[in-house]
């Protein structure tokens, strides 16, 4: 027998296995496929205070292992979202989510994160700081280490939630922005959120999103987010939530190593919908094969 | 939905660009004409969402044409092949609502799932009349299997080498006997045929799209009822939620 | 017929296509293959004032579309490389070729940049800022806009040759630091170098690559590639060459449309080595099928 | 070097983790024993570099081991498949200096090699000796190849349960005939010949390469005579000049 519980700030997960925000909805779609009650948690949808229908079509771009996405942040609005959909995602999965919270200004976090404080099937709020600053130019709040650890403050102030502050790869110094944001309280941190990317479509000369640029995931950035997880264990003394272009159980050992406590898997979900329910299955074994019996034993392992 | 494996039984050129695929393997999740199949192919990470042109208790048949990576590398697949498939996807047209007399008007790769539609209309005891839209004679293809339905169809070409020159709509526009309507194809087509209809009907979408089965919002749209995601909301949409 | 000549400052090119510094050695291991005069040019291996070693082995990973290299700037050092390596490529190309010259503070890239400039073989000066700054707690030149400028007017003082910068994608702003070199003087970018990376052996449970880090390329970096040389040609008025990932004619077709004049292909030789000659092969069919008569067309064409 | 496409003849397992492998195509720019070969494996972005067991004019013989996804890959391939291959890597073996007792010394995956080397050496009417070293009987394969050669045979396994129990040094340093030494497998048991052998001899040596034709500098060595490149100036280093 091995061990796949891990801990997240007092909570216990029975595996590290999370979808990643944005690319598992509210988890209907796959409970219709299987139950999913045996995922570690899941990050739902990024939540805004006002509902938004997000960016023009097409939305979605291919690359060489992985996807370009502009969805936009579309969602209901935090109230609709705590009105209608958290009533039936308890119905589908029993465990402590994780709720996804972007904002466009420092208010708009502070807003939701106090309206999702008061939601007990919450266990852990993830504040995405990949948005754009309508205050600071369009310049996201993940690049400035100052704004980020703004936004940490202010979160923290009005929820006794944990809070795992997301962070955005597109940056200089992922490490420094991190520290910030320990210092500013955070009580972990989730990497990465998706790399800008654009494709052009040939036949028309002209990008193929709409919105131009948008953000790449999946297997082609899993050396970017091994690397950041592991410069951010460097840094910080908090848990990390790893994540970016994880699918196979192998690639779940390898962001433990990095330094992650917990694993999203984001893009993979998309094009595999049972990538999740496999890895949950098969990580026993290859935890076997690399004579692994407690995962909490990996964590980190690569900088020993 | 469901995710299975699939067999290609054939695999064979049409035209130039569009070929036939017949798969065999579990088509249980299918339940109505105008959904969709998203289909795993290797090296590419996203899958292909090709709308399926009929099938029965064990075997589905698609048609499409050949427009880049994805679908270059299907028409090289040989046949006893393996596909990893999604099936059952999108909500598929309602025959509920087609009155005696409706229209199935399909454009280019919008011609495959009318095919299946057809058949559903005709089974159920009503009389559809297919208009099938294409560029030229060389590029037509399954006019004689809807024939072969007992179906009467109609050819427009744009350059008038077969049936009437010009577009689906320039017949549509003669037609007034219609109970409802339905279609598949380029966007242009079907805002072209949602002005010039007089009755009510339903229009298949296409987009881009991430998953394929509604968890993404890759595909969204905004309708007069809320917003829908075409892959799972749609493919097909009612004439009066459309906002173009 | 269609036109593939491009200019770079004033030298034309027969194609766009240029070998990337690293991956195409001084050329001689590709000219027993082919006869590279073919090329458009070749941006030869980086080149620094000190003969170096480079980095402990294992210095190659694999990674999903790519790899992770850890090379370190192994060459002879710049008076060897005039006195031996030229001479010697001079043999096998005949065109101008593109100097790649790195340094450790501002002084060593003046030196290397005074001695190759008084080289007619030389094309380019292709100034590789994504090497760490020993003056500066080894941060690299190419993620600080005032660095990056620093290093561009100290080595245009030195030579009467193009310079043009090669800029690390390892950063918040890239188009900010292009416009800061562009106001230096530089008279091109030369854009992505590799994105760091990292991959965890499950064997071991440590980094693969003996220094841990490295240098991420190949088609997995293609869209990050494109959005950063779309950005740069939004902010800057020169030429840019494009690289990170190409590996195809439709891949230079997608780059130019960015805003590339010229594009390297680096990882792709090394895996393929005929790839070079492979696309300038088929670049004029698949021109052909996007309806492209005169490549400088395109030349940014997807911001109009 | 030469980039052509080989068709896999035969592919099987020899033990539960090595297979043998036969290839035919192009073979001519293949020139001596101890080079190696690149092969382009599907999904993967590096090529995986193998050995030259044994070739002719239009096969090569190759012995891997399952160790990570390509080998694995590569254990699945069918006959008829396709490879894309570089051939004619590394400077390989210098039978010249051998003498006419030359032992030749094999680890695990260090095998292959030594078989080439051992028939050209006994075609040039040399009489070497070969050593082979496993972990254990299971494990062992190409004895009787070795044999058939009609070369002398020892083995050694780490636990005794075929030949001497133990190292190929713990053989090795109870002779003393031999006039050279040629060896291949894993670094330790590299280093343990160089220190126990009491002439000259040529080692291989394994790196993790980025291209295998020297392009990339990402198989570097230091030798004490100046910068070499595994793939390139080696995999054959010479003892004298290995800086250890
Ligand atoms: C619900 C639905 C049903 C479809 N049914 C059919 C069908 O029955 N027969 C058929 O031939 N085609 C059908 N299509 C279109 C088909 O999905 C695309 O032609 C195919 O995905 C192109 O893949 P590719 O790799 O060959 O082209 P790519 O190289 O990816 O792109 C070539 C061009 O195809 C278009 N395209 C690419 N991806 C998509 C996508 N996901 N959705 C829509 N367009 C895209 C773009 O305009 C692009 O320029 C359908 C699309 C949808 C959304
Ligand atoms: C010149 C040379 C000749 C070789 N000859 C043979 C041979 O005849 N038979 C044989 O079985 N093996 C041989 N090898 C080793 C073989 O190349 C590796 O086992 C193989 O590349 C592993 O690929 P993989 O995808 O299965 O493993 P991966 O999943 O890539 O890695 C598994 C393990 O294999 C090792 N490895 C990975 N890549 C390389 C590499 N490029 N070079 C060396 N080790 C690597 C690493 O230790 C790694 O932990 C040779 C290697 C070299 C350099
Ligand atoms: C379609 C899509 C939508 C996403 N939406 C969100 C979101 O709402 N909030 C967020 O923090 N991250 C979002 N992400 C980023 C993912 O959660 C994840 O950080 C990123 O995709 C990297 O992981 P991956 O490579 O496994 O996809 C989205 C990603 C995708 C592909
Ligand atoms: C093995 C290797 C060595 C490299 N060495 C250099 C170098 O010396 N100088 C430099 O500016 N870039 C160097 N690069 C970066 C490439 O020139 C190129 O910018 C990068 O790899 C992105 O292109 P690609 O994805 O086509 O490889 C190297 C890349 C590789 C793979
Ligand atoms: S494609 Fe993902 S929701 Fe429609
Ligand atoms: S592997 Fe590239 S030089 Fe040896």
């Amino acid at each position: 027998m091995v061990n796949t519980k891990v801990t997240l700030s007092g909570i216990t997960l029975d595996n590290p296995i999370i979808p990643a925000s944005g690319t598992f909805g509210y988890g209907y779609e796959f409970a219709e496929l299987y139950d999913i009650n045996i995922l570690g948690s899941f990050s739902f949808k990024g939540t805004t205070k006002e509902p938004r229908f997000g960016n023009p079509t097409p939305r979605i771009a291919e690359c060489t292992g992985g996807m370009i996405n502009s969805v936009g942040l579309q969602n209901p609005g935090i109230e609709k979202v705590i009105q209608e959909e958290l009533p039936k995602m308890k119905k589908v999965f029993h465990k402590p989510v994780i709720a996804n919270i972007s904002g466009f200004s420092v208010e708009e976090y502070v807003y939701c994160c106090q309206k999702i404080d008061q939601e007990d099937q919450v266990g852990i709020i993830e504040v995405n700081v990949s948005c754009p600053n309508v205050h600071h130019g369009g310049m996201s709040f993940g690049t400035s280490p100052e704004v980020a650890a703004e936004v940490t403050r202010a979160v923290k102030a009005v929820t006794k939630k944990p809070v795992y502050i997301k962070l955005s790869p597109n940056v200089t110094d992922i490490a420094s922005i991190a520290k910030t944001c320990e210092e500013a309280g955070a009580d972990g941190i989730s990497l990465i959120n998706t790399l800008m990317g654009m494709r052009i479509d040939l036949k028309t000369g002209k990008p193929v999103i709409a919105n131009k640029m948008g953000g790449f995931s999946g297997s082609a950035i899993f050396p970017v987010a091994v690397r950041m997880v592991y410069q951010v264990y460097e840094a910080v003394n908090l848990p990390i939530i790893g994540m970016g272009g994880v699918s196979s159980p192998e690639d779940v050992l390898e962001m433990m190593l990095a330094g992650a406590t917990a694993v999203q898997v984001g893009a993979a979900n998309l094009v595999e919908p049972y990538i999740c329910k496999n890895i949950i299955e098969k990580l026993p074994e290859v935890m076997k094969k690399y004579g692994i019996t407690d995962l909490n034993d990996i964590i980190g392992g690569a900088h020993k | 939905m469901k995710q299975s494996l699939f067999k290609i039984i054939k695999n064979e050129p049409l035209t130039s660009t569009v070929y036939r695929m017949i798969l065999e393997g579990d088509t249980s999740a299918i339940t109505r004409s105008g959904q969709f199949l998203n289909i795993k192919l290797d090296g590419l990470f996203l899958r292909r969402p090709i709308s399926v042109c009929d099938y029965d208790d064990n075997t589905i048949t698609i048609l499409y044409k050949v427009v880049g990576k994805g679908t270059e590398g299907m028409s090289k697949l040989s046949p006893a092949s393996i596909l990893d498939i999604l099936t059952g996807l999108g909500n598929g047209y309602d025959t509920t609502k087609s009155g005696n007399h409706p229209l199935l008007i399909g454009g280019g790769v919008g011609v495959p799932p009318m095919f299946r539609l057809a058949k559903d209309l005709i089974a159920e005891g009503k009389n559809p009349k297919v208009i099938l839209g294409f560029n030229t004679k060389d590029e037509t293809f399954y006019i004689e299997e809807f024939q072969h339905l007992g179906a009467e169809v109609l050819i427009a070409t744009a350059d008038g080498s077969i049936g009437t020159k010009g577009f689906v709509t320039d017949i549509v526009k003669e037609l007034c006997d219609y109970t409802y309507f339905y279609t598949c194809g380029p966007e242009p087509m079907l805002k072209a045929l949602s002005d010039c209809t007089t009755t009510s009907g339903q229009l298949s979408f296409e987009e881009r799209m991430g998953c394929g089965f509604g968890a993404c919002m890759g595909c969204s749209c905004e309708t007069k009822y809320g917003n829908k995601r075409i892959c799972k909301d749609g493919p097909v949409l009612e004439k009066e939620e459309i906002i173009w």
